[in-house]
């Protein structure tokens, strides 16, 4: 058969979004590629611009929809940057709380992503059914089940309702026994590991090089965790340790984001437990000084960074985002070329897309 | 964890399968599956879950606060004539394009508007989804739920009836009073920094003219914009304290502005606009009100 | 008495009451009319009319039976597999019967539904691969009889076919080729890589299957479903030959398509495969066939492996061989749900490397076994 | 099949903290050692929180520092590149990391209104290739030698560079 090129996108069941990649094949082998995206592109950095310091955080919420709550919480955390607020102690334990069940959720909505792409329903499945034990609690925290617009410019919207800590621990061993089932369902399924060993290999220094960041910087050697590395909120307080595995390979990245899932669940036990008393929010000025604010957190995905540029007045004057999935899957045609077809699920899928941040 | 050496036979299919069997013998013999069967079952939705809005006519100032902090424009300002209310406005709701954010309802500063567990809301067409005033309009809800706002009790100023006795600033044990002269008028006004006030109420008994009350007022977390008056250009028409919602504009006499008129009397003297800051939610209808560029927002759309 | 004495004394019944009315209605019209009708009434009741009546009633039955069966697995599938998930599966459409009648609504929709052939599509070809498809997975349902009673093999001396297995899987094996020129004919590149590995997926598996079946033929010394059942009388071949069970059920998870092996129509990287391009009742009829090829693997398995319908007395012979079926399909389901897919390079591994080799072992076992004169 | 990653015993490899040989704290380090490689290009230097510094370069130096910054002192990681309009000029802010020292670089460097144009910087930094090419499609930034500099997120027919101020939409 002759070389081809073949669409896979902007429809398609692979690619979680609305973005299109192009692969060459000759018979079944993948001898180019190259991704495009941009279909998603709202104009959210131009959308900020006209928009007051508190307008802004329902639309960051809008940047992903499997972690909306990391991007709020970095652009409040930019925004305290350059306004120089100190926030309060228990605000900062009910974000952390929150963020490390988002990322749960996030790597379960990723994990059931990743069992329907390679064909393994029952994954897909239980991952989503699971995913709604924290879903819950977080609807029970901040009032929403996908766009939470909970963090505020100093603070946290709501206190923790009552029996908070109860249902946040009892999820936390609940997902513990599910993470569990999860291993012996998927790293002692022979397919899978068929599927994942030896697939997708980015190595070290390429994954440096191109940027790549979060599980898949991880998956390939890196020990580098901003959370432990370049700590951000009141992280340095917790135990955990970050995720690495030296493989680089689809399922280093996979056993990545499972580890995460586990020290996820210490970091909440820890949080709850420790959670101090006192306010949880203060009032935050309108207008922010002349200057700029720096945010960066470890978002599930990746590293994603803010940058502010404030004018005086109550709306900024720039707001860049930056986006771990833009950057990571520029280095796509790395690891896609020279598998097969088939492949392009399962190292696409190990990426873990998410459009509406890649594009803005 | 596991590594390829320490696969066995079973991983094969016997492990997975015998997950999924697990699973199917519990869903099948031991108790009902996880799914909940919509229109007959409904979720158990939190209190703070964010559905359709509910605005409490008798608590509702008309602000339009809300409508000022909605990033999408959805909320407009009504006006309507109510058998009790008498002439207000009220806002309205566009829920075709409401983000479901909450911001409205976190700013209004008198919790008039709340948003229900109520998510039901597909319509067939586009103007079913405009809620005017009357439709969101329920009395009683705010009664039934329970208040997640803090509230706080605070001296609140009548400056009808205060005389600038001073006596207030004399009680005040955290110095939190300060007396402040009114320009142009020769009086004086009791300045109340909220911050500091421990709200123990000696001011509101001391006063002899009962101009300062405790109220119960909630705590807002919003930076607002506060009006800055212009006295030259002030011309004492009173729209800005027709327009206020919140009682914060007294009008006020300036001694020595009476013009003489022809048949030998002195005409009234003209009038300024005082402002009690500490009541002002930040809405910025004065500052549309005036037509005489009197008073400035910076940061508000006109 | 079997299905094709049933059908034709029912038949011989109603020419005979038909013919009473019809030879009155000659006695009472103008004798020319009589001598018509007279000859028209003795053709209807000869033999050989009565025999092509009968099979074709025989022929219905089977079908509709079939068709019932398919029902039930497409229900199987939904239901428990949903259980298997942890949700419902179909409730409301036949809420009394466990949402049974959810795939005759899907049909409806089905029906009603725009056929749409595509622009540049090689239109014969694209018609041609739907009939193929579902006429020889027909024709490979008719030689499998459900008992000595029931099938349509069975003729008058009540014996079978004598090569049916033969036939069956010589049917069997044809899909492939109308999922290649579907693949083809459409013109979509996602449809021509699923009809290739569907021709790369035929040469893995086809070669242990049919060297499993052979060692089946050895044991049982004859070529028709009745001398494979009947050597089963004692023990079912499935003990003895443990190994061809199982590398012949892998085989047939393959050759019918499902999970682990839907390589042709991976919905997750080749959007939906070969049928990406079909749609209303073509795609109704490659998904009822899909099912339909469940059935028979089921039954395949049954009759090879399972002691087809040898059972207790007090189950009727069709019902306990459709319990063994039903309990086939639904271990290929189990399975199905629960594993991920392989690559297309994974296959071929898993065909030639493995169960190559474990075929001919087996085929050794069962020659070991003949040799020996314990069968 | 392409081979595993070989030759990578365990996450540490490499990647040790700065070495102890010297005395004082890498930041203080980099920061020396960057001041006496550049010393008229880079001005105006910051700490602004533990660990993050911030820089101004000139235009033409760009690409010197930034592959000393790389080479040299182990900035593997260009983390953002974002572009900012002022009403006399462009600001160029590079973010760089380094993996090893723990350290966030705010390397800014402008660009005349006139002609916005900088070095690019994407064969040092492969991760910095798309950002640029976002740089230009959103801001109308040009980057010299860039080897596919085209639209990313809008179409290829669009005419404007819509976070720039004078675009209204």
């Amino acid at each position: 058969m002759a070389e081809m090129w073949i669409n896979m996108g902007p429809q398609h069941p692979m690619t979680h979004g609305l973005w299109n990649l192009r692969i060459k094949v000759d018979g079944e082998t993948i001898t180019d590629a190259e991704p495009e995206v941009g279909y998603l592109h709202r104009g959210i950095e131009k959308l900020c611009e006209d928009r007051t310091y508190t307008q802004i955080i329902p639309i960051t919420d809008r940047l992903c929809y499997g972690s909306s709550l990391t991007w709020s919480h970095l652009y409040c955390l930019t925004v305290e940057d350059l306004m120089g607020i100190e926030v309060p102690k228990r605000a900062e334990y009910i974000r952390v709380a929150a963020i490390e069940m988002q990322r749960i959720a996030s790597h379960l909505m990723w994990l059931a992503a990743y069992g329907a792409d390679l064909g393994l329903m029952a994954g897909f499945i239980y991952c989503m059914r699971d995913r709604e034990v924290f879903i819950d609690i977080l609807q029970a925290l901040t009032g929403s089940r996908i766009t939470y617009n909970f963090p505020r410019i100093g603070g946290v919207a709501h206190d923790v309702p009552s029996n908070f800590d109860r249902d946040a621990l009892r999820a936390c061993t609940y997902m513990e026994r599910r993470l569990k089932e999860y291993e012996e369902m998927f790293d002692r399924s022979k397919v899978f590991m068929m599927r994942n060993e030896d697939v997708g290999v980015l190595r070290r220094t390429d994954a440096m090089n191109l940027g790549v960041t979060g599980p898949p910087l991880r998956g390939s050697g890196v020990r580098y965790d901003l959370r432990k590395d370049m700590p951000y909120s009141v992280y340095p307080e917790f135990e955990f340790e970050p995720a690495t595995h030296p493989d680089c390979d689809c399922y280093a990245r996979y056993r990545v984001r499972m580890d995460e899932m586990w020290q996820s669940c210490r970091i909440i036990r820890q949080a709850v437990q420790k959670m101090p008393k006192g306010k949880w929010r203060i009032l935050a000025p309108r207008n922010a000084p002349e200057g700029t604010g720096v945010g960066r957190v470890e978002d599930p995905r990746g590293e994603g960074v803010m940058y502010v540029v404030g004018d005086g007045t109550d709306k900024p004057y720039r707001l860049k985002i930056r986006s771990p999935i833009f950057v990571t899957v520029s280095a796509a045609p790395k690891m896609l070329i020279g598998y097969k077809v088939a492949d392009v699920v399962a190292i696409m899928g190990s990426l873990d897309m998410c459009i509406g941040e890649t594009d803005r | 964890m596991s590594r390829k050496d320490e696969l066995t036979f079973t991983g094969f299919v016997i492990r997975p399968m015998s997950r999924t069997m697990r699973t199917f013998v519990r869903a099948l013999l031991l108790g009902k599956p996880n799914t909940i069967l919509y229109p007959y079952q409904k979720l158990d939705l939190p209190p703070r879950y964010r559905g359709k809005h509910v605005l409490d006519f008798k608590r509702c100032i008309g602000c339009s606060n809300c409508a000022q902090i909605c990033p999408n424009d959805c909320m407009w300002m009504e006006k309507l004539e109510d058998p009790e209310l008498g002439k207000i406005e009220r806002p309205g709701i566009d829920l075709g394009r409401c983000l479901f954010c909450g911001l409205c309802v976190e700013i209004c500063p008198t919790v008039a508007l709340h948003e229900s567990v109520e998510f039901e809301l597909a319509d067939r067409d586009r103007s079913g989804l405009r809620f005017g005033p009357k439709e969101l309009r329920d009395d009683t809800y705010a009664d039934k739920v329970a208040e997640e706002r803090q509230m706080r009790s605070l001296p609140v100023l009548d400056m009808n009836k205060c005389t600038g006795c001073e006596k207030c600033a004399g009680e005040c044990s955290e110095i939190c009073i300060a007396m402040m002269p009114i320009e142009a008028t020769g009086k004086q006004k009791p300045e109340i920094s909220l911050p500091k006030c421990t709200s123990c109420g000696k001011c509101a008994v001391v006063c002899p003219e009962k101009a300062i009350t405790m109220s119960n007022v909630y705590e807002s977390y919003f930076d607002m914009p506060e009006p800055k008056f212009i006295l030259k250009n002030c011309t004492g028409c009173a729209a800005c304290a027709r327009a206020c919602p919140a009682d914060v504009i007294y009008m006020m006499d300036m001694p020595g502005t009476e013009k003489m008129l022809k048949d030998g009397k002195k005409s009234k003297p003209k009038k300024r606009a005082v402002f009690v800051l500490e009541k002002c939610v930040g809405c910025g209808k004065c500052f549309r009100a005036c037509k005489f560029d009197s008073i400035e927002m910076p940061g508000v759309r006109r | 008495m079997n299905l094709y004495e049933f059908c034709r004394g029912l038949i011989h019944w109603l020419v005979d009451l038909i013919n009473n009315l019809w030879y009155w209605l000659g006695d009472v019209l103008p004798w020319w009319f009589g001598d018509f009708f007279d000859a028209v009434g003795d053709f209807a009741a000869s033999r050989g009319h009565i025999s092509v009546m009968a099979i074709g009633l025989e022929v219905l039955i089977i079908v509709i039976v079939a068709l019932i069966n398919v029902l039930n697995f497409i229900w199987i599938d939904r239901k428990l597999s949903g259980r298997i998930f942890d949700f419902y599966g179909p409730y409301y459409v036949g809420y009394r019967i466990g949402g049974w009648l959810q795939n005759l609504a899907d049909g409806i929709k089905l029906f009603v539904k725009e056929i749409i052939v595509p622009a540049k599509a090689d239109k014969f070809g694209f018609m041609l691969a739907p009939i193929i498809f579902v006429g020889s997975s027909f024709l490979a349902l008719a030689t499998i009889p459900l008992s000595p009673h029931f099938g349509v093999a069975t003729n008058e001396s009540g014996h079978g076919v004598s090569a049916g297995v033969i036939i069956a899987f010589a049917f069997f094996a044809i899909a492939p080729f109308s999922i290649l020129i579907a693949g083809w004919s459409s013109n979509n590149k996602y449809t021509l890589i699923g009809g290739m590995r569907s021709a790369a997926q035929m040469m893995s598996y086809e070669i242990p299957m049919l060297l499993c079946v052979a060692s089946v033929f050895l044991l049982a010394g004859s070529f028709s479903f009745f001398g494979v059942v009947d050597a089963q009388h004692d023990v079912w071949f499935a003990i003895p030959l443990f190994l061809g069970f199982v590398v012949f059920l892998v085989c047939l998870v393959a050759e019918i398509e499902v999970q682990p092996f839907d390589l042709p129509e991976a919905e997750a990287e080749l959007v939906e495969g070969w049928t990406t391009e079909y749609c209303g009742m073509r795609f109704g009829l490659f998904m009822m066939t899909s099912y339909l090829r469940g059935y028979i693997g089921g039954a395949l398995v049954t009759a090879l492996f399972l002691g087809g319908w040898q059972g207790p007395w007090f189950i009727p012979d069709e019902i306990w061989f459709l319990i063994k079926a039903y309990a086939v399909f639904f271990v290929i389901e189990w399975a199905r749900w629960s594993l991920p897919r392989v690559r297309v390079d994974q296959i071929l591994d898993v065909g030639w490397k493995r169960l190559m080799p474990l075929a001919v072992l087996n085929l050794m076992i069962a020659v070991a076994l003949k040799t020996l004169g314990w069968f | 099949m392409a081979e595993r990653g070989k030759g990578i015993s365990g996450p540490a490899e490499g990647l040790e903290r700065a070495p102890s040989t010297v005395d004082e704290d890498p930041i203080e380090r980099i920061i020396r050692s960057l001041l006496d490689s550049f010393p008229s290009a880079i001005a105006d230097f910051q700490k602004l929180r533990k660990g993050v510094l911030r820089a101004r370069i000139e235009r033409r130096d760009l690409f010197k520092a930034c592959k000393y910054l790389r080479d040299g002192l182990g900035f593997e990681h260009i983390s953002m590149i974002s572009a900012i309009e002022y009403e006399d000029r462009f600001e160029l802010v590079y973010h760089i990391a380094s993996y090893q020292h723990r350290v966030f670089l705010e390397l800014i460097t402008t660009a005349p209104k006139d002609d916005p144009s900088v070095d690019s910087v994407s064969s040092i930094w492969g991760g910095a290739n798309w950002q640029e090419r976002e740089s230009y499609d959103l801001m109308g930034i040009k980057f010299n030698n860039h080897p596919k500099l085209e639209r990313i997120l809008l179409p290829s027919d669009y005419l404007y560079h819509p976070l720039r101020k004078d675009f209204r939409g």
